[in-house]
Order: structure tokens, then sequence, then C-alpha cells
């Protein structure tokens, strides 16, 4: 992450590369579905840090989340915001890139805390990781060594306009600069990183694929991937699959 | 009641030689016994005095005498007061004796202490790694290892130099003597 | 020759074949054919089925001892042989297959096995052609050791459950005798109609006696209540195919043989004028609360069993008191729905043994606690095991609704919420296990040693589709059987049930299954519509799963399914005191210390002249009479 | 009562059953927000969630019976509508009576179970074992109320019942001629709507929303679209029984409002119950109010 023009810069809202838009009703109804993903936003019940503690108050009877339709949900798969609150250590980065890889875009990432900023008061640690942006697409930063509930709806309100109006596809980055965040998972957590998660063949299967997802880190993880196809249903067992 | 106890633990300390014991107040002892008599010490606390809790073991790098300084807090719901044992052992081959056959949750705190500190104890049950699963550097609480420097060799955090930070550095802006060089 | 006497002596021939090509190959087609063969001539007396024709009798009569014995079909045994042979058809075709390789490989003999099918069917086909009740009690001896034959050939286990059932076989077939014998010495003879004419002039407790001892000697090859002990593991170490066909049809034989005497001759409104003493239950409430009870324990019973034959075989036990539970209620409703039952029972339960099998095959053990995931390995499999739980639990589209529908519906024509309610218990408690059932064999995690075996072999599928494919259409088309169920009440002198394609239309609220059907159909298809309207989905592999952000890897085995139910367990844990079991226990060591006693005598002193006493008292008392 | 009518009756009566659901839903999450002293969702939220979870660019799916687990749970429900009489449309309450009803309901649970089944996750299985508990033990209650309540009337026919209740006015309500079993009925309910007090099956925090735990997107949505039919149906089946079902759309809403109101707000006051309970409690008030309901309905 040496050369400054690496850094993925915010994405300017293409259009959904996978559908081809031709009625403009089909625009109608984005606009409609563009509506509803702001209005209705399910935060992941995920408290990874100290600065989990100011969710709480935001949900209940004082600041109540639900007027804005945000509601905490239990598994990555049901939810659509991860709010990365606090110190981000090593260990917890692992447990953080799985479940994002396990929510269903479009997903977004909440960095609340100065902490996932630049590392904070915890800059200094060997065990914590500095910088959340190189791991994982962040969408809003919410500075603040635990901001209040205020500002953490405030930075709430601020991604569902981003959302409603479009600007907030960072989920893509994910899928279409794979390699460059792998490499950076790859250089914290060695060679033989892993995720349960096939994110090459969803971002081929959902057509999210550009040249920079496939790279040097990615050849370097096909060398140890274990076979992560889905059970296909069948027969019998003569086209044995390539092991 | 407690009030006799105090004074009956006071001298059954201090008749027991090459034993520094000092009570600080009416529910916290002092004691620096030798590495070798710890145990032994121990043993009597726990068996004769009611101390029964250990509530944790810490451990301090001294650097400079080059040695680790080993503190046994135990704790009596009879007298409701601590003893804090002391001990120093030798840095550098950083071995001692475990004492989970007289508490068993000393285990962990050795677990902790050998993976913060690298000392081993023999006899404890448990001497993998306990919190820092990812973490295979040298014990990362020793003195010796340098936290900044590793951050700043493996990390590369402060690049993000964007132009409107470099215009304000040209003006003369900005802070002039970072904080972490600052040295009280 | 009359058409029943051609279908007799084509399964007696179908007994003796297996016998001569032995192991080979071609057992199991041949059999096969031969049950085709059987098939097509009950099919030409097709016009019993439908109530057009008289009863068929066979040229075949012997004069013994004075008495004259003969044998003739009518509706109700040929509703019962058209379900028997069809059960020994499909067992049969099951068993031709790689099934038969296996198990001639394993050193058990093929011929035995093909034999004793063939032994069971034809002497099933004999007890439902009796014509009067010494026929009945031979064809029933008959039956009871064929079956004998069946369950022993499996491991020594097996031999020894097999034993056990003999020991409570012979029980019931005397408790049977000592009733004929009864009967003689008030009629006379031993014609339906001499004992249908005499009944009226019978007193209270002769016809409580009577009542007794045919329902405990026909009760115990229907295993209900106190006698069900012996069935679940005799069932269940039988060798899969012969399970299916024993599962399916074998203890409803206990039933033909009680609507014979209880329904056909002695009249369920006999039974309801016998007062029980000191209590408002009538005869017929008495053993309608039997029937319950055997619905319920049964089950529940089969709700802790880990082992899925086990499990099936005890839901066989339970589903047997629906039968009995509707005929006692002896209105069009319910007697269609009990007559209903046997044959919607036969056919899913030999689904479901027939697909517990077929995972047996492939993965060489049924304990549910080391199965899992197979759906993605053997998916025909899992749907003739799906559409057999829909059956078995009675949930609408299949046909196990329908003939629990009738029943319920009788219930509540008729008024009694209690038995209303221990039968609806027993559905619950159907529809839990079944779905353990389905569960811990099909659903969850799929085991690292499952990963590479294959879909069960075509002759063990095509019987399961096609019993799947009956159980369906009979459930969306219900009055194909209530026209052979029609004409049983007919015969039996039941009320006729007035019947439609698609079910029955009571003014007071009837059912149509065609509308219920389709409309949950198109339901379906109006989901899919909702589902589809979706973006696409991606199909993740199995251990890309929440684990509370842990990294689930193979080997590791996360798939619940031991003690499947524990909230419930928690709770009626205790009530599981094995009180049958401690009965059971109980008489049989009072049984032998009294036989101890005997023998101390009898060997001591004067054997011979103990033994004429007896037998003189015996014979006295029976002579006696009034 | 011609073809072309009854099919408009069958493509409406489902559509009004999903409106007036999310109604319930946000009449739920309204009244536990307002008892929390929160201002609670605004009016079209559960239309909102439902088209974002629809509208979701990924989802993943653990099979085919998963995707057809999910299908069977709407499709089930959308059956089960057509057999419940609402004013002006019958639908087909005389081709399956109320028993048929109360089997049709099972459907779309058996559904959701195969479907969470293929999941392979412990929390779905636990989560299904713990509702098919649930459902064994609210069931027997639901199963002797309809059984009074079909003897009493002498017919199955939901339309009859409706019919009957409303030849002698408020008088002829089921809950005016069996005030008992309407109790039970009534105790019964939340456990049949499968909410607050007695949704073990759902605990978030111990078992990660059960059978919901690998739901996402379009299969989420279905959830949610069948949480609408269930509160629905419960609360229609409910007042057809007891409490005169629809004449008119104006006097029927309020009574199903306020059916499903009644248990709701009871509920969000009681904590959690364990499985256990819930069977103990549902096989002892309710069923013992029932007996007691039956005796005096059948003398």
């Amino acid at each position: 992450m040496s050369k400054l023009d690496n850094i993925p810069v915010r994405h300017q809202p293409t259009e959904a590369a996978g559908r081809k838009r031709t009625n403009p009703l089909a625009h109608v109804f984005d606009e409609l579905v563009k509506f509803c993903q702001s209005r209705s936003m399910f935060m992941l019940h995920y408290c990874t840090g100290c600065g989990a503690i100011e969710l709480p108050p935001a949900m209940t009877s004082r600041f109540d989340m639900e007027r804005l339709g945000i509601q905490p949900m239990v598994t990555p798969r049901q939810a659509d915001i991860l709010l990365i609150t606090g110190y981000v250590s090593i260990k917890t980065l692992k447990r953080i890139i799985l479940t994002y890889e396990q929510m269903q875009s479009p997903k977004y990432v909440i960095g609340i805390c100065s902490c996932t900023v630049n590392g904070g008061m915890y800059w200094q640690s060997y065990a914590t990781a500095k910088v959340l942006k190189d791991y994982l697409p962040v969408d809003v930063y919410i500075a603040g060594c635990m901001p209040r509930p205020e500002a953490v709806i405030s930075g709430m309100r601020e991604l569902m306009s981003d959302i409603k109006s479009g600007r907030a596809q960072n989920w893509k980055r994910y899928y279409e600069n794979y390699d460059h965040y792998l490499g950076n998972q790859q250089k914290l957590f060695g060679e033989d990183w892993q995720t349960p998660t096939d994110i090459i063949a969803e971002a081929r299967h959902y057509g999210l694929m550009t040249d920079r997802t496939l790279g040097e880190h990615t050849a370097l993880l096909e060398k140890h991937q274990r076979p992560l196809e889905a059970l296909e249903m069948r027969l019998s067992a003569r086209e044995k699959q390539k092991t | 009641m407690s009030k006799d106890l105090n004074i009956w633990l006071d001298d059954l300390l201090g008749d027991i030689e090459n034993i520094q014991f000092k009570r600080k107040s009416s529910r916290r002892v002092r004691v620096d016994v030798g590495s070798e008599a710890l145990p032994a010490l121990l043993e009597l606390l726990q068996g004769r005095a009611s101390y029964v809790h250990l509530s944790a073991i810490s451990c301090v790098d001294w650097i400079e005498d080059e040695e680790f300084e080993l503190v046994y807090h135990v704790w009596s719901y009879e007298t409701r007061s601590l003893v804090s044992a002391h001990t120093r052992i030798p840095r550098e081959p950083g071995v001692y004796l475990s004492i989970y056959d007289l508490y068993q949750p000393a285990a962990f705190f050795e677990r902790d202490i050998h993976e913060m500190f690298g000392v081993f104890f023999e006899g404890s049950p448990d001497m993998e790694k306990f919190i820092l699963t990812e973490w295979d550097g040298p014990p990362p609480m020793r003195k010796e290892f340098d936290s900044e420097a590793f951050v700043n060799q493996h990390f590369e955090w402060e690049q993000y130099h964007p132009q409107w930070l470099k215009d304000l550095e040209e003006e003369g802006g900005g802070v002039t003597t970072r904080p972490e060089d600052i040295r009280l | 020759m009359t058409p029943l006497d051609q279908l007799l002596l084509l399964s007696a021939l179908t007994v003796v074949v297996p016998l001569f090509t032995g192991n080979r190959r071609i057992t199991g087609p041949l059999a096969t054919l031969l049950y085709t063969g059987q098939g097509l001539l009950l099919l030409r007396m097709a016009g019993l089925g439908y109530g057009s024709e008289t009863p068929v009798s066979s040229a075949v009569s012997l004069q013994v001892l004075g008495l004259e014995l003969h044998w003739r079909f009518d509706a109700l045994s040929w509703f019962f042989a058209l379900i028997t042979i069809g059960a020994g058809l499909l067992s049969s075709w099951f068993a031709s297959g790689e099934w038969a390789q296996r198990y001639r490989d394993s050193g058990s003999s093929l011929r035995l096995f093909h034999a004793a099918l063939a032994l069971n069917v034809f002497t099933m086909l004999v007890l439902l052609a009796s014509g009067e009740l010494l026929s009945l009690f031979i064809g029933w001896e008959l039956v009871s050791w064929a079956s004998f034959l069946m369950m022993s050939l499996g491991s020594n286990t097996a031999l020894r459950y097999a034993m056990r059932y003999v020991t409570y076989a012979f029980a019931g077939a005397m408790a049977v005798l000592m009733g004929l014998v009864l009967v003689y010495t008030r009629t006379g003879s031993f014609e339906f109609q001499a004992f249908r004419d005499a009944v009226p002039s019978m007193d209270a407790d002769t016809v409580w006696l009577l009542f007794g001892l045919f329902a405990a000697g026909f009760g115990v090859k229907m295993a209900l209540l106190p006698f069900h002990l012996w069935q679940a593991k005799a069932y269940a170490e039988t060798p899969g195919p012969g399970a299916a066909f024993l599962g399916a049809i074998s203890s409803r034989m206990g039933l033909f043989a009680m609507i014979v005497v209880l329904v056909q001759i002695i009249g369920v409104a006999r039974l309801v004028e016998l007062p029980v003493p000191f209590t408002f239950l009538s005869g017929r409430d008495l053993l309608a609360w039997v029937a319950v009870f055997t619905i319920i324990f049964p089950t529940f019973t089969a709700l802790r069993q880990h082992d899925a034959r086990r499990l099936l075989a005890w839901h066989g036990i339970g589903q047997g008191g629906y039968m009995l539970l509707g005929i006692l209620i002896a209105d069009d409703l319910g007697s269609a729905g009990g007559l209903m039952h046997v044959f919607n029972h036969a056919t899913y339960q030999a689904v479901l043994f027939m697909s517990v099998t077929a995972v047996i095959h492939r993965t060489g053990t049924s304990d549910l606690n080391k199965l899992g995931g197979l759906v993605a390995r053997m998916p025909l499999s899992f749907l003739a095991m799906l559409i057999g739980i829909i059956g078995l639990a009675g949930l609408p589209p299949m046909n196990g609704f329908v003939s629990k529908w009738l029943v319920y519906r009788a219930l509540i024509l008729e008024g009694s919420p209690l038995l209303f309610l221990g039968a609806v218990i027993g559905t619950l408690g159907t529809i839990l296990s079944v779905y353990k059932l389905i569960h811990n064999t099909f659903l969850g995690q799929l085991r690292l040693e499952h990963v590479d075996i294959e879909e069960a072999p075509s002759s063990m599928l095509w019987p399961m589709m096609i019993l799947s494919t009956v159980v369906f259409v009979t459930g969306y088309f219900p009055g194909l059987v209530l026209d052979w169920i029609a004409s049983v009440q007919a015969a039996v002198g039941l009320p006729v049930l007035a019947h439609h394609l698609g079910g029955v239309h009571i003014d007071k609220g009837g059912l149509d299954m065609i509308w219920v059907v389709s409309v949950l159909l198109a339901g379906f298809g109006v989901g899919a519509l909702v589902f589809l309207s979706g973006n696409r989905s991606k199909r993740v592999h199995q251990l890309d799963n929440y684990a509370g952000g842990h990294f689930l890897t193979a080997d590791t085995r996360y798939q619940y399914s031991d003690n499947f139910y524990p909230g419930l367990m928690h709770l009626i844990g205790p009530w599981y005191r094995k009180s049958f079991r401690w009965l059971e226990g109980g008489f049989v060591s009072t049984v032998d210390t009294v036989s101890q006693l005997m023998q101390g005598l009898y060997r001591h002193t004067h054997p011979a002249f103990y033994l004429l006493a007896v037998v003189v008292f015996a014979l006295s008392w029976v002579m006696g009479g009034d | 009562m011609n073809l072309s009518e009854l099919l408009i009756e069958l493509l409406l009566m489902p559509l009004v059953a999903f409106v007036i659901g999310l109604g319930m839903v946000l009449m739920m999450r309204k009244i536990a927000a307002r008892l929390g002293r929160r201002i609670g969702p605004p009016l079209l939220q559960p239309i909102y969630d439902i088209i974002k979870l629809y509208g979701k660019r990924t989802q993943i799916s653990h099979g085919l019976i998963h995707e057809i687990g999910i299908i069977m749970a709407v499709g089930g429900y959308v059956a089960a509508e057509t057999l419940l009489p609402v004013p002006g449309m019958n639908g087909l309450a005389d081709k399956g009576g109320v028993i048929t009803l109360a089997y049709v309901m099972m459907i779309p649970s058996l559904g959701m179970a195969l479907g969470v089944g293929q999941c392979a996750n412990p929390n779905g299985s636990i989560g299904i074992s713990r509702a098919l508990t649930a459902m064994l033990a609210y069931d027997i209650p639901f199963i002797l109320v309809i059984f009074g309540a079909a003897y009493v009337y002498g017919t199955t026919n939901l339309a009859d019942i409706i019919a009957i209740q409303q030849q002698q006015g408020v008088s002829g309500w089921g809950l005016m001629q069996m005030p008992l079993l309407a109790l039970a009925g009534m105790l019964a309910l939340p456990a049949v709507m499968g909410k607050q007090p007695f949704e073990i099956y759902i605990a978030p925090a111990e078992i990660a929303t059960g059978p919901m735990v690998e739901m996402s997107g379009k299969f989420m949505g279905g959830l949610f679209v069948m949480q609408c039919f269930q509160l629905y149906t419960a609360g229609v089946l409910y007042t057809t029984l007891f409490l005169g079902g629809g004449a008119y759309w104006i006097t029927f809403l309020p009574k199903i409002y306020a059916v499903v109101a009644i248990p709701m707000a009871a509920a969000m006051l009681f904590p959690r119950y364990r499985t256990e309970d819930v069977i103990r409690l549902m096989w002892k008030w309710p069923v013992l109010v029932g007996l007691m309901g039956l005796a005096v309905a059948m003398k």
C-alpha cells in the first residue's frame, strides 16, 4: 500500500454492471428499492470493541433508532450494516472479515471510534490493526473515543442519505479489488489465510469481476484453498469432480 | 475476631528467618521471601492461616537487575486480608516452580505470565498460547520488546499524507513536535 | 376352478418356485412376475371391490369330523388382498436387485427369504378367504407361523425377538380357540351365519367373554396396547423388504379378523349395549380407549428411539390404533376413515421402511446419530421419505390426511372430545418424531465418510417411487379408495359412505381434497413466484455457515441429532416408567413360578394321573357350558 | 358462485390477508415500542423491510430443499387464507372445514423446518425442535377449542359458523355462548402466533434467531411475509369462531386487530418461557378451562 494511487478512492456511482437497464420504469423501481434500503437497515448485533457500549442507548427509549427503521439483527446473513466499534485487535479482525464476507450485499461498514480510523490510542500496540480501510471497504467513519449516541445516529443518517443517493456502493469494491484486500489480510495473518466464503466464485456469480479481482495474492490463495463448491444434489458419484 | 488473627499472623511470620515482613494496613501484608521458600510459605498460609484464595500472580520485569519479580496475592475470607508474597527469580533461564498443586487457578495465571513474559513454570498443566493466539513474536511484555518499533516496522499506518496536510505543513502549521516524541 | 382357486393356486406356486430357483439372481424378478400374476387374477374379481359382484366362493371344500370347511372372497377380503398382494409385489421387487446380491453375499439365503415372503402372502390370502370360523382359525395360525418364519431370517437377535412374537401369537391363538369352542358349544356349528343368529339370544356375560377372548386374541397380532411389546423389535430386525411388507400389512390381519368377528357377526350395536360395571363406559368405549392409548403410547415411545427402523416400527403400532378407533365409531364416516387408514398406512409405511433400507444399503447404519445430510447424495430416497412422513403425519397433500380427517369428523359428529383429544395428541407426537427421522437422516451436516456415496440402486428406487405416487394420487383423489371402502362397508353391514372423487360431501362441513390440494399447489406456485421475484441466490458450501465467528472445519461434527426434543423430554421424561415392560415381566415371572411348581409336582408323583385329571377338568369345564 | 368469481376470490383473499397482516406486524412493533416508551417504527416500516429484503443483490442458499422450504412456508399460508372466510368472500370454506384449516396451517411450519434442516446449522435445528415442541404444546388447547366450537355449532364449515352466529346478533357470538372456550382460545392465542413470551424458538441471543439463522435476502423476506400471514390467520380464526366473524369490513377489522392486540400487549411484559414451561403452561390452564368449557357446552 506504499504507492498513493493504489489507495481506492470513493467509488463513483457507476450503473450496476450486472443488469442492462432499458425502460425508464426500471429507474422508478430502482429508486423505490434504494429508498426502502435506506429506510430499513438491519444492524448486526456484534460488538467488536469498546465502542459498542454506545449502541444500546441509541436503540432504547431516549434515542430510539427504530424510528429510522434500524433494527439489531443477530446473524450476518440477515444484517446490512456491520458496526466496527473500538480497537480492532488482530484476533477480532479475523472474525470481522469472516462476518463481513458472510453478510449479503448491499452491505455497509461503519467504523465507529477513532481506533478504526488510524489506530487511535492503541496505535503503539502490537496486537491491533491500525487502518481498517486496508482490510475491508468502509462507508462511514464516526470519530470520537466512543462517540455519543447522537453522533452514532448522525453517522447512520449520513449513511442513509448516501444509500438514498446511490453513493454507498463501497461493497462492490471488495469484489472488484479483492486482490488488494486479500494482500493486506495475508500480510497480517500469514500466507495460509482463508475464509470459508468463496469470494471469487461469488464475484463471478454476480458479475462483479474486474481485472483487479484476481492477482498474485489470490493465486497464493488458490494454491492451498480447501474445496468450497456447494454440495450439489447428484444421483451418482460417476462423474467425479476434480478433487 | 480478625484483630487477634492479625496479631497471631504477624508473630507467626515474624519468627521465620530471612523473610522481610511488612504490614501495610489491617488488611494488607507484604512479605518478601526467597524464591525457593515461596511454595512452603504459600502452603503454610493456605493450610494454617486460611488464605485459601489465590487472586492473582503478577510479574514485574526488572531489566536493570536482570530479574523477574513474581508477586503471589493470596486472600483470606476469614480475616478478610490480603498477603502479597514477593520473590525474585533470575531473568535469564526464567524458569520457576508451579504452585498448581496448591491453587488450581494458578494454571491460568502462570500460562498468562509464560505468554507475556516467557517465564516457564515447571509442573504447570498447560503452557501453550493463551490469549495471543495469532502472535508468534517474542513475549510482548518484556521490557526489551519495543512495541512502537514493531508497529512502525510491520504496519504502514502513517503514510496517510493527503494534500491538505502537506499544504498545512508548508505554511509551518500543524504539530511541531509529534506527540510520540514528547517525553515527560 | 373359480377365480379364487386360481389365485390361491398361483400363490402356492409362488411359494414353491423360489425353493427351486434358490439363491440365483433370477429368484427376485421371477417372484415379482408371479406376484403380478396374482394381482391380475385378483383384478379379475374386481367386481367385488366395486360392489357389483356376489362373494366368489372356492370350489374346494373339506369335510372334517362332520364340520364343513369352505373358502370364499367378499369385498372385505378383496380389499385386504389387494393391499397384501400390492405390498408383496413391491417388497419382492425391492428385494430383487442389488439388495439381493448384498443379502446373499452377507451369507443369508435368498431362497428362504423369497419363500418366506411368498408364504406370508399365500397364508394371508387363505386367511382372507376363510368362509367360517374354523378356516379363519386355520388361516390365523398359518399367518402367525409365516410371519415367524419371516422375522427369524435376520440375525440371532432377530430370532430372539421372533421367539418372543411366537409366544405372544400362541397365547393369542389359544384365546381365539377358546372363543371358537365357546361358540361351538352355543351354536353347534362354526358358520358365520349360525353365530350371527345366535348372538341376540346370548346373555351379556357370554358376549362379554366372547368379546374379551376375540379382542385379546386378534389384538395380539394387531399389537393393541397390553400386547404391543413384541412388534417394534421384531419388525425392526426383519431384513429390509421383509420389514416393509410386515410393517405395511401383517398386523392388519388382526384388524381383518376383528372386523369379521366383532363388526360383521357380533355387531358394534351389540357391543354398545355391553355395560362395563360401575362405569359409564360400554364395551365399545373400552376398546376405543384401548385404541386411543395404542395411538398415544407407542407414538411417544417412537419419539425417543434413535434407530430409524425401531422408530418406524413403533409408529406402525401407533397407527393401528387409528384404524380400530375408526371402525369402532361404526358410522359411515368413522368406519370409512378406519378402513381407508389401513390402505394409507400400508402405502406410506412401506415407503418409509424401504427408504430407511436404502439408507442402510448405502451407509451401513440406521442409527440416527451416525447419519445426516444425505439429501445431497440420495435425493430420490429423500423425496420418498418426505412423501412418506407427510403421509404418516397426516398432512393435507397426502392420503394419510383424508383417513384421519374422516376419523376426526366422525368423532366430532359423535361428540366424544376426549377420544378426539387423544387421537390429536397421537398426530402431534407423530409430526414431532417424523421430523426427527428425516432431519437426522437426510438434513443437516453431511459427514465426511458419506461425501461420495451414491443414490440407491434403481431396483430399490422404482418401488419407492411407485408407492410415493400412490400416496400422493390417493391423497389428491381419495374417491379411488373410497369406492372400494363403500363396497366393503356394504359387505360388512356398516352404513355406506356417500362420497365423490374428491372426498365426502356433508352439508355440515365436508372435505373436497381436489380443491384443497389444488389450492395448496397453487399456493406453492404463488410462493415460488414471490420467491423468484428476488435476485439470484448463490449455493454455498456446507461449512460457509454462521457459527458465532468460529471457523467451521469438516472434521468437527456439529449436527444436532441426539436428544432431539430436550424440552419435551425434560417434562414427560419421568412419565416413561416402562410400566408395560414391568407388567410383562411380572406376568412372565408368575407363569414361570407356577410352571416350576407344577413341574416339581408333576415329575415326582404319578405324572400320568395328574395329566389325566387336568384334561378331564378342562374338558368338563368347556363342555359343561350352560 | 360461478367459477370466475371463485377464482377472483382465491386471488384476492391472500392479498387482503397480506395487507392486514402488515398492519398487524406494525401494530405489534408499535405496541412493543410504546411499552418501552419509545416512538416505534414509522407507518410503512414492514413494507420497507420486505421490499429491502427482496431487493438484496446477493443471497446465499444451502440447496434446493432450502429454497423449497421457503416456497412452502409462503405458499402454505397463501392456501390457508383461502379457507378463511372474510366479509363478502367465502373462498373454499365449504370445501375444507376448520380441521383442514388447522392442518393446512401446519404445512408452512413443516416447510420451514425442512428448509432450515438443510442449512446444516445447529442453531436452526435447535430452533426447529423447540418450534415443533411449542406446536405440540399449543395445539392441544387449540384443537380442544376447535372441537368445542365445531360440536356446539354442529358444523365444521366456517361460513356456516359465521351465519349461525350472526342470526342472533351479538348474543349469538361464540363468546356469549361458550365464554370458557373463548377464554381458553385467548389463553392459547399468543402461543399460536408464536410471539413474545412463547418465542423461545427465536431466542436471538441464545440460538441466533433459531430457524432464521441462515436466511438472507429473499429467504428472510419470505419469512417476514409468513409472519404477516401467521398473525392474520390466528386473529381471523379466533374472530370467526368466537366473535361472530365479519358481516361488514368496518366491524370485522376492529375485531381482528383487537383480538391480535390483546395477547400482544400482555405478551411484551413477560420474559421468555423455557420450552418445558411453555408445555406445562399450555397443558395446564388453557386445557383446564377448555375442558370445563366443553363440559358446559356439551351437557
